[in-house]
């Protein structure tokens, strides 16, 4: 929360500080609530123009929910948003529905299921020029024009404008998602798992897609996976969450190569890198994810944690900055951070093999 | 759980107090009342009545009171377990159900049973063997049960019965049996009337679970479980009855419940063929005559059984599967 | 003493049935049931439980045998005319078959001169079914506690003699055994009525007393009340004096309810006190049992018959299910007897106060009746519905009812549509418009709604009416038939609200009940409203025109007219005016009803009237009939 | 890629064949069409449906008589058959009239073939006139037995009315009141289904309660009840509708819990929050993503609910609530024929039970077939 | 991969002394309405006693059909299936269970008790309504004499061995009671209370998170040298491939089109689809660089090219040569075979050196 109240430059294009989502468990007689899962738990982070902020966490950890919190698809129990397009700011958390359909123009997203994503129902042209219509591009023709524009943009050849989502495979359709998102030009894009649904081949095709759009249209996007491998290889930085918290944030090569918190070293060992001759250990954390209905005293991790000391039962640790161990800063939530040591990811592989 | 129990009975309070009130204003919809029959009745035989002795009834039977203070009347009677007396059979509406309730249960069960063993054999049959030309044959006969009119079915079988058996048609006892106390020699007279009700009663039952029987195997045989249990090497009759099969009864399971009052009412328009001597053709005759107490007190019954059905049917689901049990 | 009054009964009884009595004059005969009772002493002797004179019945083919059980078949409790007509006793009753009544539970009765004060006799020594005496304080009870009490009603059925002349008649006890019937005026119908419907005159007093709020105390009363389940004494008091649905109450008939409906079947077992014996000292009833099954559904009780399991029965039992029921006569042991039938026309009540004026003035207009009536084509409904068997006629009176003359109901019976249109022209309907249809004088489309509900006399009178339609359709005037529900149809016809009624009409005894030819009550469905008017004794309805206000004085001589001559002449003239006028539109009449009957009973009435006033099955005097074989 | 189902099931793009295919672009129904054709029974019904819809259409010209024509020659006649052979030689086709005899003993009406009486069947003949759906007069009818004769193909019944003519009249009104019924509990269903599930909290809660406390109810009284407040001045064509109404009642509840779960399935679909990250208003979605979703579920419901509306009709006609003659639907014809000497004595009378039963069948399998297609993409 | 076998030069004989499984031009074929899918299509393919088989390749490549097929838990119909699969018994008894009928008393005594497999989705592979220990007691109770107290002795065994704490009180829990990971651990207890001869693992950890993936290749590898077992692990990720499989065998369109030992894939892959996977693999050693991606998709299972299958999507081949006829399987080293016409050059150049 310090991060985002330090520095709040033009540069930033999202501004998320002290992001919360409960969800109320209600039980009993009279359907009382009697406690909530917390889903996102005083999230604050930023992204700047043009990069790519990786947010990763295991399934559950809230890195969905805060990825539509931030675009309002669901409403944040706290906290503040601000989505920053040119000269415009706009406060994501308290606008109304219909300062939402301009502010979305800012910001749009892409969803990781490509099947699920698009509407069965609608052919390529209706899907990509709903939002264009919904924000008052009246004209057909200009409406199309747009359209075949856009699928140009995204490698989805022309002629099948009039084709239905099912005629296409799961890379094409996430290329239609993304011809979608990029339709009303915004500048921040949500990207929750893009490419987990797809096959290895096809993930490259979309990733590279999306690196290209990035630089082309100097997109900043917040990239949220679960696959670290694909983590490292799109995002500037990184941001850990663990149970509704973020556990540590960096820039992505200074994170992998050098954790700071216990559970970012656990997700970097359990990495399987594809070459034969990495023998890693990967550590094997004991027990379960903690449960964000009852989130343990202390640092929400310890329970888990191979270094948690009576301070991590008792303290919640804040995240703070940690200077100096890295090429910039670097934000972790943990007491620990300074005394421990901690593995990064596995050393490069030797030569490619031929043809690499 | 006991929570959830403790909100659905709390929460079937006020369904009962709405469906009572709905229940009195469906009776006192038609116009006229019991008296207005009975004159009818007396009229259409070839009697002339007295209207100062009518209006003298009225006062009687406190006919002549505004709806609302017959309905608090009634409701305050219902709730201390008095549901009132007959006007056409004289006898308090308690007796006059609990009379008939046996036999009436009796009937039900056997139905059920014969709908159950029925519709679960080619529900399996059907699901298993998809698209077959058995399949095709047992689901047309199923959607036959549904099409066939039961009462027509009812009457045609009637006929039947007296025409190629000879069975005295009419009830579910030969004259000689009907007040006869229990005997081996009654129950085989029962048993050779009660095949009728049975069948045309079962048979619009019978189609329909069938449907849901071979509809949910289908949905639990493509499940990864089966073929779970096909790669253990369980055997392909064990692995069909042990997991898709307890997992597509359950939603058959936790019907139970809704049975519930079908046992009760039975199929009305069927019993009322037969002239069973079940609760069916009491209460349609109740309505029709608009005898204010037992109609109401029957109609009452039945939502009263519904609303408990339906939570015995959720308890039961619970009962039957784990995760809604944990929910 | 005991012995002297059983001699005197015997004498009486002797001289009262003119009957040579040829048998054992020490005792009587009883069924061996009641023997054995009487050996094991639960049950005095046959002698002592008759009356001193008992009712002397010969029976209608032979002496019959004692025992057997006789099956018949009923569909609910409010079936219960089924078991009133065969089974309650009053103080007259008819002859068989015949509308001539006879003396029963009366011994004798005598009028003063002019008729204002009857005296009746009871039977010396009667009892109820549970041997309590039968005397004049049961008539007086029933009369003064329970007919004219304000807080309790009998049955909503009164009596027919409770108000002549608009005066409220008078029981007054003589003695023991004698009763004074005071009217207001001359009464020249009391022994008809008394047959008709003398049954629901008897109340057991000693039974009943105990559920009457003027002779019990009233907490004592109130925890009866509150035992029983009901909400006041009244109600307790109508449960427990139904002599079908409460097995306590003692009767005077020949049987005595034992298991009462609810049960699915009612079983009613010989009454040993039972005071008719036959000619040889047998005391009667021959039948030990009558099993009534409850049989909701009609079509299940055809079935019943056609099966052999009815005895002897024509309630429920329809002409047009004939066919089926003579297939299985033979091989199921019975025998289909066809009674004449008197009720069965399918008559048009042609509204005769009709409240709009300009309908009633065409409904009052005799030329418009006679034309729709030359409209229908009788001979091609009666072939439809009775195979060309049915009566054609109107309804005014029938041969056999004493007020009939030969050619009533004959006129404007030709089916004949030009005649029928230029009749219509005639009556002022000529004009037609677009359609065809033909206009009211006020120049309104001319829509008769024939109102009916569905009930069935051979056939449907939803078919009957509908054909009549057609036919009135061809000569253009629009008709709809209007089904109800009975009740409403009830409500309906009786509150003036219809063109056209579409019912049966009676055609015996109907001077007991005069609202079929005469307007007496809201329930002369040819003309309510007049009816109304001299139900309520002109403070209500309308004042009828001259020619009902005549049918009216008509009746009222009638029923005070002694003179048989005189009085068949003012019948006659009643009966002459509905000839002249059809105000009842007869169509055709079911040819007769079918009876069921067991081959193996004996005594049964070959030849009777199937009618409710002659109590239906009753008038064969089911307590003289008898198994062959039991 | 654990299931095989999906695995073979899913057909992948054919990007690479340059030309479009029909399956690109299909649209939702068309590929429902498309895995409706599977369904054998159910296409087959389709037919049966479309064959029984246009009969009770086209009633009056397929009739050879009028329904309402009495004939006191042959009350309760039995069939006739058509015959194309006479004394060993091929006619056209024709039917022998028959001859009557009545045993008054059992007052019975006897018919026998009379090969004396022969009427040629035309077609295309004259017959009695018409108007056809109100517009066009005409007496013109597909069958007719030769001048001033007789063609009863399926026998008369008790007041010799023909009962082809009575089937096909009755046709009209059984088959669209299941129709009409079944738009009523749609827009019941629909829109309290929708306010239920879109809405949601009390209201959700409130609804719910009414559905059950609704179900909780035996059906039979309901209707007894609702009959019985349809009031008897009505002509016969608002009795219809009243009774239509009273049926369409058993629907809506089922219905609008379809809709209500569909509604909250979509709802947080993926597609759909696309749309309102697009700038989607409710109106918007409602109109452009959630009913084009379930219309094909709410069709395969809606299918399945008219067969129980059609039975309907034929039990309130049966308990004397429903239509009655002179109104003629199948209900009624069954109505008239529920007796014990029809089913002895002219078993004809019950044909409209087969057509009752052929409809129900259709319906159903049609039903299945739709609700198996319901989801082409599943 | 300390419990990784070395890689030895075996003869001939040794190896088919050594051969646990042989599939040998094996077919499985759907009939569907929209026409034939081959969904496996002439598989040749030898698994060895204690090693790791592992089968890469995308999405529709028939790789879990292919592993079905092996157990014959295929639903025949619609599928059919040609070719042999030989499973060399411990005893030197040699079965072809594709000549079995299907419900064969033969193949129901081989599943579970000699092959068994483990689920990709552990929670719907399991049955909502019965507790686990029922489940997993049940392959002991078909497959062998045991009383229900000792299948259930041996099973809470078998669930503490795989690493699920208290496990006589877990034995009572239903699977929706678990976690993922512990469900999916439940489920390689259900696979290896018989003590199989082979595992099948189909894509067990893909749907697990990065840590609990972990935790169980782990886990599988370390019963495998405990137990003695074969394994074969079916999977889309090269990264898993590398970590567990001794030999890999890289699937195409119903066909395998290279196989040979784990290095010599990694190292030198010879056939360009698996060059293509390897390069489009986004790592942590090269996260900078661009990823190289396929072209195109699979093609439509239903048509068949005639030639190499991967031809549309190949940068590499030759319009003539490729597009002539499938290409056969040929050794380009050490067990090391690839599918490609590009490659026979080098292949008889290898083979002959």
């Amino acid at each position: 929360m310090a991060e985002a109240a330090v520095d709040r430059e033009p540069t930033k294009v999202l501004e998320v500080e002290n992001l919360k989502k409960h969800f109320p468990i209600k039980a009993g007689l009279l359907r009382r609530q009697v406690g909530q899962v917390r889903a996102v738990d005083g999230v604050s982070f930023h992204v700047e123009a043009g990069e790519t902020l990786a947010l990763v966490g295991e399934s559950g950890c809230g890195k969905t929910t805060t990825g539509r919190l931030i675009l309002r698809a669901l409403s944040p129990t706290e906290g503040t948003i601000l989505i920053r397009d040119g000269e415009r700011v706009w406060p994501m958390h308290r606008l109304t529905a219909q300062e939402l359909r301009s502010a979305r123009r800012s910001a749009q997203m892409i969803f990781q299921d490509p099947f699920h994503s698009l509407s069965p129902r609608m052919t390529v042209i209706d899907i990509i020029s709903e939002p264009l219509i919904l924000n008052g591009v009246r004209s057909g023709s200009t409406r199309e024009r747009r359209v075949r524009e856009l699928m140009d943009v995204v490698g989805l050849p022309q002629q099948y404008l009039n084709r239905y989502p099912h005629a296409f495979s799961g890379g094409q359709r996430q290329r239609i998602g993304i011809a979608r998102a990029l339709a009303l030009n915004p500048k921040l894009i949500v990207a929750d798992e893009p490419v987990s649904a797809l096959d290895v081949s096809i993930q490259a095709q979309i990733l590279n897609l999306l690196q290209d759009l990035q630089s082309e249209f100097g997109l900043s996007y917040l990239f949220i996976s679960h696959d670290l491998r694909v983590v490292a290889h799109i995002s500037t930085r990184v941001a850990v969450m663990y149970v509704g918290h973020i556990v540590e944030t960096g820039v992505t090569e200074d994170l992998f190569t050098r954790p700071l918190h216990p559970y970012t070293e656990a997700l970097l060992s359990a990495i399987p890198e594809p070459d034969p001759h990495v023998d890693s250990e990967e550590i094997v954390l004991a027990g379960e994810v903690a449960d964000p209905s009852h989130p343990p005293a202390g640092c929400i991790f310890h329970p888990r944690c191979a270094y948690a000391k009576k301070v991590c039962r008792e303290e919640v640790p804040s995240l703070r900055r940690i200077e100096g161990r890295g090429e910039s800063s670097r934000w972790v939530a943990c007491h620990l951070a300074d005394e421990l040591t901690l593995r990064g990811a596995g050393l490069p592989a030797p030569q490619e093999s031929e043809g690499g | 759980m006991a929570t959830y129990i403790v909100r659905r009975v709390f929460y079937m309070i006020p369904t009962l107090l709405v469906i009572s009130f709905l229940s009195f204003l469906i009776m006192q919809a038609p116009p006229g009342d019991f008296l207005t029959s009975y004159i009818a009745e007396l009229s259409a035989s070839g009697e002339q009545v007295d209207l100062e002795l009518v209006e003298s009834l009225r006062a009687t039977y406190g006919l002549d009171e505004p709806w609302y203070v017959q309905y608090w009347l009634w409701i305050s009677r219902f709730v201390r377990g008095d549901f009132g007396t007959s006007f056409e059979w004289n006898v308090p509406v308690r007796e006059l159900i609990g009379q008939r309730l046996a036999l009436t249960i009796f009937i039900s069960m056997l139905t059920l049973l014969f709908t159950w063993i029925v519709a679960l054999a080619i529900g399996v049959y059907s699901a298993v063997y998809q698209y077959s030309i058995g399949d095709y044959i047992v689901t047309t006969i199923g959607f036959l049960g549904l099409a066939t009119p039961n009462f027509m079915l009812a009457l045609i079988l009637m006929y039947i019965a007296f025409q190629v058996f000879g069975i005295s048609v009419g009830g579910l006892f030969s004259p000689d049996y009907t007040n006869a106390p229990w005997t081996w020699g009654k129950f085989v007279d029962l048993m050779k009337h009660v095949w009728i009700p049975v069948i045309v009663i079962g048979t619009a039952g019978t189609a329909s679970l069938i449907r849901v029987m071979r509809a949910n195997l289908l949905d639990e045989l493509k499940k990864p479980y089966v073929v779970t249990a096909q790669a253990k090497g369980v055997p392909a009759w064990r692995a069909l009855f042990k997991y898709p099969f307890r997992v597509a009864i359950n939603p058959f399971l936790s019907t139970i419940g809704w049975l519930l009052p079908a046992l009760i009412s039975g199929d009305i328009i069927v019993s009322v063929v037969l002239s069973l001597q079940t609760t069916g053709p009491l209460y349609y005759r109740a309505l029709l005559s608009q005898d204010m107490f037992l109609a109401g007190g029957l109609l009452m019954l039945l939502a009263i059984l519904t609303v408990i059905g339906t939570l015995l049917s959720d308890i039961l689901l619970a009962w039957v599967d784990p995760r809604v049990r944990y929910e | 003493m005991k012995r002297y009054r059983w001699l005197t009964g015997l004498v009486l009884s002797l001289v009262l049935a003119g009957v040579l009595f040829s048998a054992n004059a020490q005792s009587y005969q009883e069924a061996p049931m009641l023997a054995e009772m009487v050996a094991a002493g639960e049950l005095p002797p046959v002698d002592e439980r008759l009356p001193a004179n008992p009712m002397v019945i010969e029976p209608f083919e032979q002496i019959g045998q004692y025992g057997g059980t006789l099956r018949r078949a009923l569909r609910g409790p409010s079936d219960g005319n089924g078991w009133r007509t065969i089974a309650t006793e009053a103080l007259f009753e008819w002859d068989f078959g015949r509308a001539v009544a006879i003396p029963s539970l009366a011994a004798s009765i005598s009028a003063n001169a002019d008729s204002t004060v009857h005296t009746l006799k009871l039977r010396e020594g009667l009892k109820w079914s549970d041997g309590h005496p039968f005397t004049a304080d049961d008539l007086v009870f029933f009369y003064e506690a329970v007919l004219l009490s304000p807080d309790v009603v009998g049955s909503a059925v009164g009596v027919d003699w409770k108000r002549v002349a608009g005066v409220q008649t008078e029981i007054v006890k003589v003695d023991d055994t004698t009763v004074e019937f005071r009217f207001g005026a001359p009464y020249a119908l009391l022994e008809q009525g008394l047959a008709y419907h003398g049954d629901t005159a008897l109340a057991p007093k000693h039974y009943l007393s105990q559920f009457h709020a003027d002779f019990v105390p009233e907490d004592e009363l109130q925890a009866r009340v509150e035992e029983a389940g009901v909400d006041n004494w009244a109600q307790l008091f109508i449960q427990k004096n139904s002599v079908y649905l409460n097995p306590d109450r003692p009767v005077m008939g020949p049987w005595k309810v034992e298991v009462a409906f609810p049960a699915d079947q009612m079983v009613a077992v010989r009454n040993p006190y039972y005071w008719k014996v036959d000619t040889e000292g047998n005391q009667l009833p021959y039948i030990d049992r009558i099993v009534t099954d409850l049989i909701q559904d009609a079509e299940a009780i055809t079935l019943r018959a056609s099966a052999g399991d009815i005895d002897f029965q024509y309630r429920h039992i329809r002409f047009s299910d004939l066919p089926l029921l003579a297939e299985g006569a033979e091989t199921n042991g019975y025998q289909v007897l066809r009674w004449s039938d008197t009720t069965g026309w399918f008559s048009l009540y042609m509204n005769q106060s009709h409240a709009d004026p300009v309908m009633r003035e065409l409904m009052q207009n005799v030329d418009f009746r006679a034309g729709l009536s030359h409209a229908i084509d009788r001979e091609t409904m009666n072939e439809l519905l009775y195979l060309g068997t049915g009566e054609i006629s109107h309804p005014a009176g029938l041969a056999g009812d004493p007020y009939f003359e030969d050619g009533f109901g004959q006129r404007f019976l030709e089916y004949d549509a030009g005649l029928a249109n230029e009749l219509l022209d005639k009556a002022g309907v000529a004009e037609r418009d677009a359609s065809g249809f033909r206009l009211r004088p006020d120049g309104e489309r001319l829509t008769l709604t024939i109102s009916t509900y569905p009930f069935e006399t051979g056939a449907s009178s939803v078919d009957a009416y509908e054909l009549v339609a057609q036919y009135w359709e061809d000569v253009g005037v629009q008709t709809i038939v209007d089904l109800k529900e009975r009740g409403l149809w009830t409500n309906f016809v009786t509150s003036n609200q219809h063109d056209i009624a579409g019912y049966l009409t009676a055609s015996v005894l109907w001077n007991l009940n005069p609202t079929w030819y005469v307007p007496t009550a809201s329930n002369t469905y040819w003309a309510p409203l007049f009816g109304e008017y001299y139900a309520s004794g002109g403070s209500a309805g309308e004042e009828p025109p001259e020619l009902f206000k005549r049918l009216q004085t008509l009746y009222d001589d009638l029923t005070t007219t002694l003179d048989p001559e005189a009085n068949l002449e003012l019948g006659r003239e009643i009966l002459r005016a509905h000839d002249e006028n059809v105000f009842m539109i007869g169509t055709v009449k079911v040819p007769f009803q079918p009876v069921i009957v067991n081959s193996d009973l004996v005594n049964v009435l070959d030849q009777g009237v199937a009618d409710f006033r002659l109590r239906h099955e009753g008038q064969s005097k089911f307590y003289q009939l008898s198994f062959q074989n039991p | 890629m654990a299931d095989p189902q999906v695995e073979i099931g899913r057909s992948a793009p054919a990007e690479e064949a340059g030309q479009t295919s029909t399956y690109a672009t299909a649209s939702q129904w068309q590929l429902i069409r498309r895995k409706f054709r599977r369904h054998r029974l159910a296409v087959v019904s389709v037919w049966v449906l479309v064959l029984l819809y246009g009969m009770a259409l086209f009633a009056q010209f397929l009739s050879p008589h009028d329904p309402f024509e009495f004939n006191d020659k042959l009350v309760g006649a039995p069939p006739m058959r058509v015959r194309i052979v006479e004394d060993n030689k091929l006619q056209r086709p024709f039917v022998y009239g028959y001859k009557r005899t009545v045993d008054f003993a059992t007052m019975r009406r006897y018919y026998e073939v009379d090969p004396e009486t022969k009427f040629v069947i035309r077609f295309f003949a004259k017959g009695f006139s018409y108007e056809l759906w109100n517009l066009f007069p005409t007496d013109r009818h597909l069958l007719a037995a030769e001048d001033g004769g007789y063609l009863h193909l399926l026998g008369t019944d008790r007041l010799g009315r023909d009962m082809v003519a009575r089937i096909l009249y009755g046709a009209r009104a059984s088959l669209s009141i299941g129709l009409v019924g079944v738009l009523i509990s749609f827009v019941l269903g629909l829109v309290i289904g929708g306010i239920s599930g879109l809405v949601g909290g009390v209201v959700d809660d409130v609804i719910q309660r009414l559905i059950e406390i609704i179900r909780s109810f035996p059906t039979i009284p309901l209707w007894m009840a609702l009959a019985a407040i349809v009031p008897k001045e009505w002509p016969q064509l608002w009795v219809y509708f009243g009774i239509t109404i009273i049926v369409s009642l058993i629907g809506w509840t089922s219905l609008a819990r379809v809709v209500r779960g569909k509604f909250l399935s979509l709802r947080d679909d993926d597609y759909v929050v696309a749309a309102r990250l697009s700038g989607g208003g409710n109106a918007w979605i409602i109109r452009k993503h959630l009913l084009p979703a379930f219309a094909s579920h709410v069709i395969a419901s809606l299918t399945l609910a008219i067969p129980a509306m059609i039975l309907a009709e034929t039990a309130l006609s049966f308990l004397g609530l429903g239509l009655r003659q002179p109104f003629i639907s199948w209900g009624v014809l069954l109505q008239e024929a529920q007796n014990v000497r029809s089913v002895a004595l002219m078993p004809w009378v019950f044909t409209p039970v087969l057509f009752i039963i052929v409809t129900v069948l259709a319906f159903n399998f049609v039903g299945d077939g739709m609700r198996d297609a319901a989801d082409p993409y599943a | 991969m300390t419990e990784k076998s070395a890689p030895t030069a075996l003869s001939r004989a040794e190896i088919s002394a050594d051969v646990l499984l042989e599939l040998k031009d094996l077919h499985t074929h759907f009939h569907t309405d929209d026409g034939l899918v081959r969904a496996v299509n002439g598989v040749d393919l030898t698994l060895r006693r204690g090693r790791t088989l592992g089968v890469v390749g995308e999405s529709g490549c028939g790789k879990t059909i292919l592993s079905r097929t092996v157990m014959r838990i295929v639903p025949e119909p619609p599928a059919s299936i040609s070719g042999h699969i030989f499973w060399h018994r411990q005893n030197g008894e040699i079965v072809d269970l594709a000549t079995y009928p299907v419900k064969a008393r033969q193949l129901r005594e081989v599943r579970g008790k000699e092959i068994s497999m483990i689920f990709q989705e552990p929670m719907s592979s399991f049955s909502p309504i019965h507790t686990i220990g029922n489940q997993i007691a049940e392959a002991l109770l078909v497959h062998e004499r045991v009383s229900k107290k000792e299948a259930q002795e041996r099973t809470i065994e078998m669930i503490g061995m795989v690493g699920i704490s208290q496990p006589d009180k877990r034995f009572h829990a239903y699977p929706f009671e678990l976690s993922g990971g512990m469900r999916q651990r439940a489920m390689i207890a259900m696979a290896l209370v018989c003590r199989p001869t082979l595992l099948i693992a189909d894509e067990p950890t893909t749907a697990l998170d990065v840590t609990v993936e972990a935790a169980i290749l782990k886990l599988i590898k370390s019963l495998q040298a405990q137990l003695g077992m074969t394994v074969m692990i079916i999977t889309h990720d090269l990264g898993v491939i590398a970590k567990m499989a001794d030999d890999v065998a890289v699937m195409y369109l119903g066909k395998v089109v290279e196989q040979g030992p784990v290095e010599a894939i990694f190292d030198a892959p010879q056939h360009p689809y698996t060059r293509a996977l390897l390069k489009s693999m986004p790592r942590l050693s090269n996260t900078g660089s661009r990823l190289e991606a396929i072209r195109g998709n699979v093609a439509d299972p239903y048509t068949v090219l005639p030639g190499c299958a991967f031809f549309p999507r190949c940068g590499e081949g030759e319009q003539d040569r490729c597009t002539a006829a499938m290409p056969p399987l040929v050794e380009v080293g050490d067990d090391h075979l690839v599918r490609c016409v590009m490659r026979e050059g080098v292949a008889h150049g290898r083979g002959s050196g």
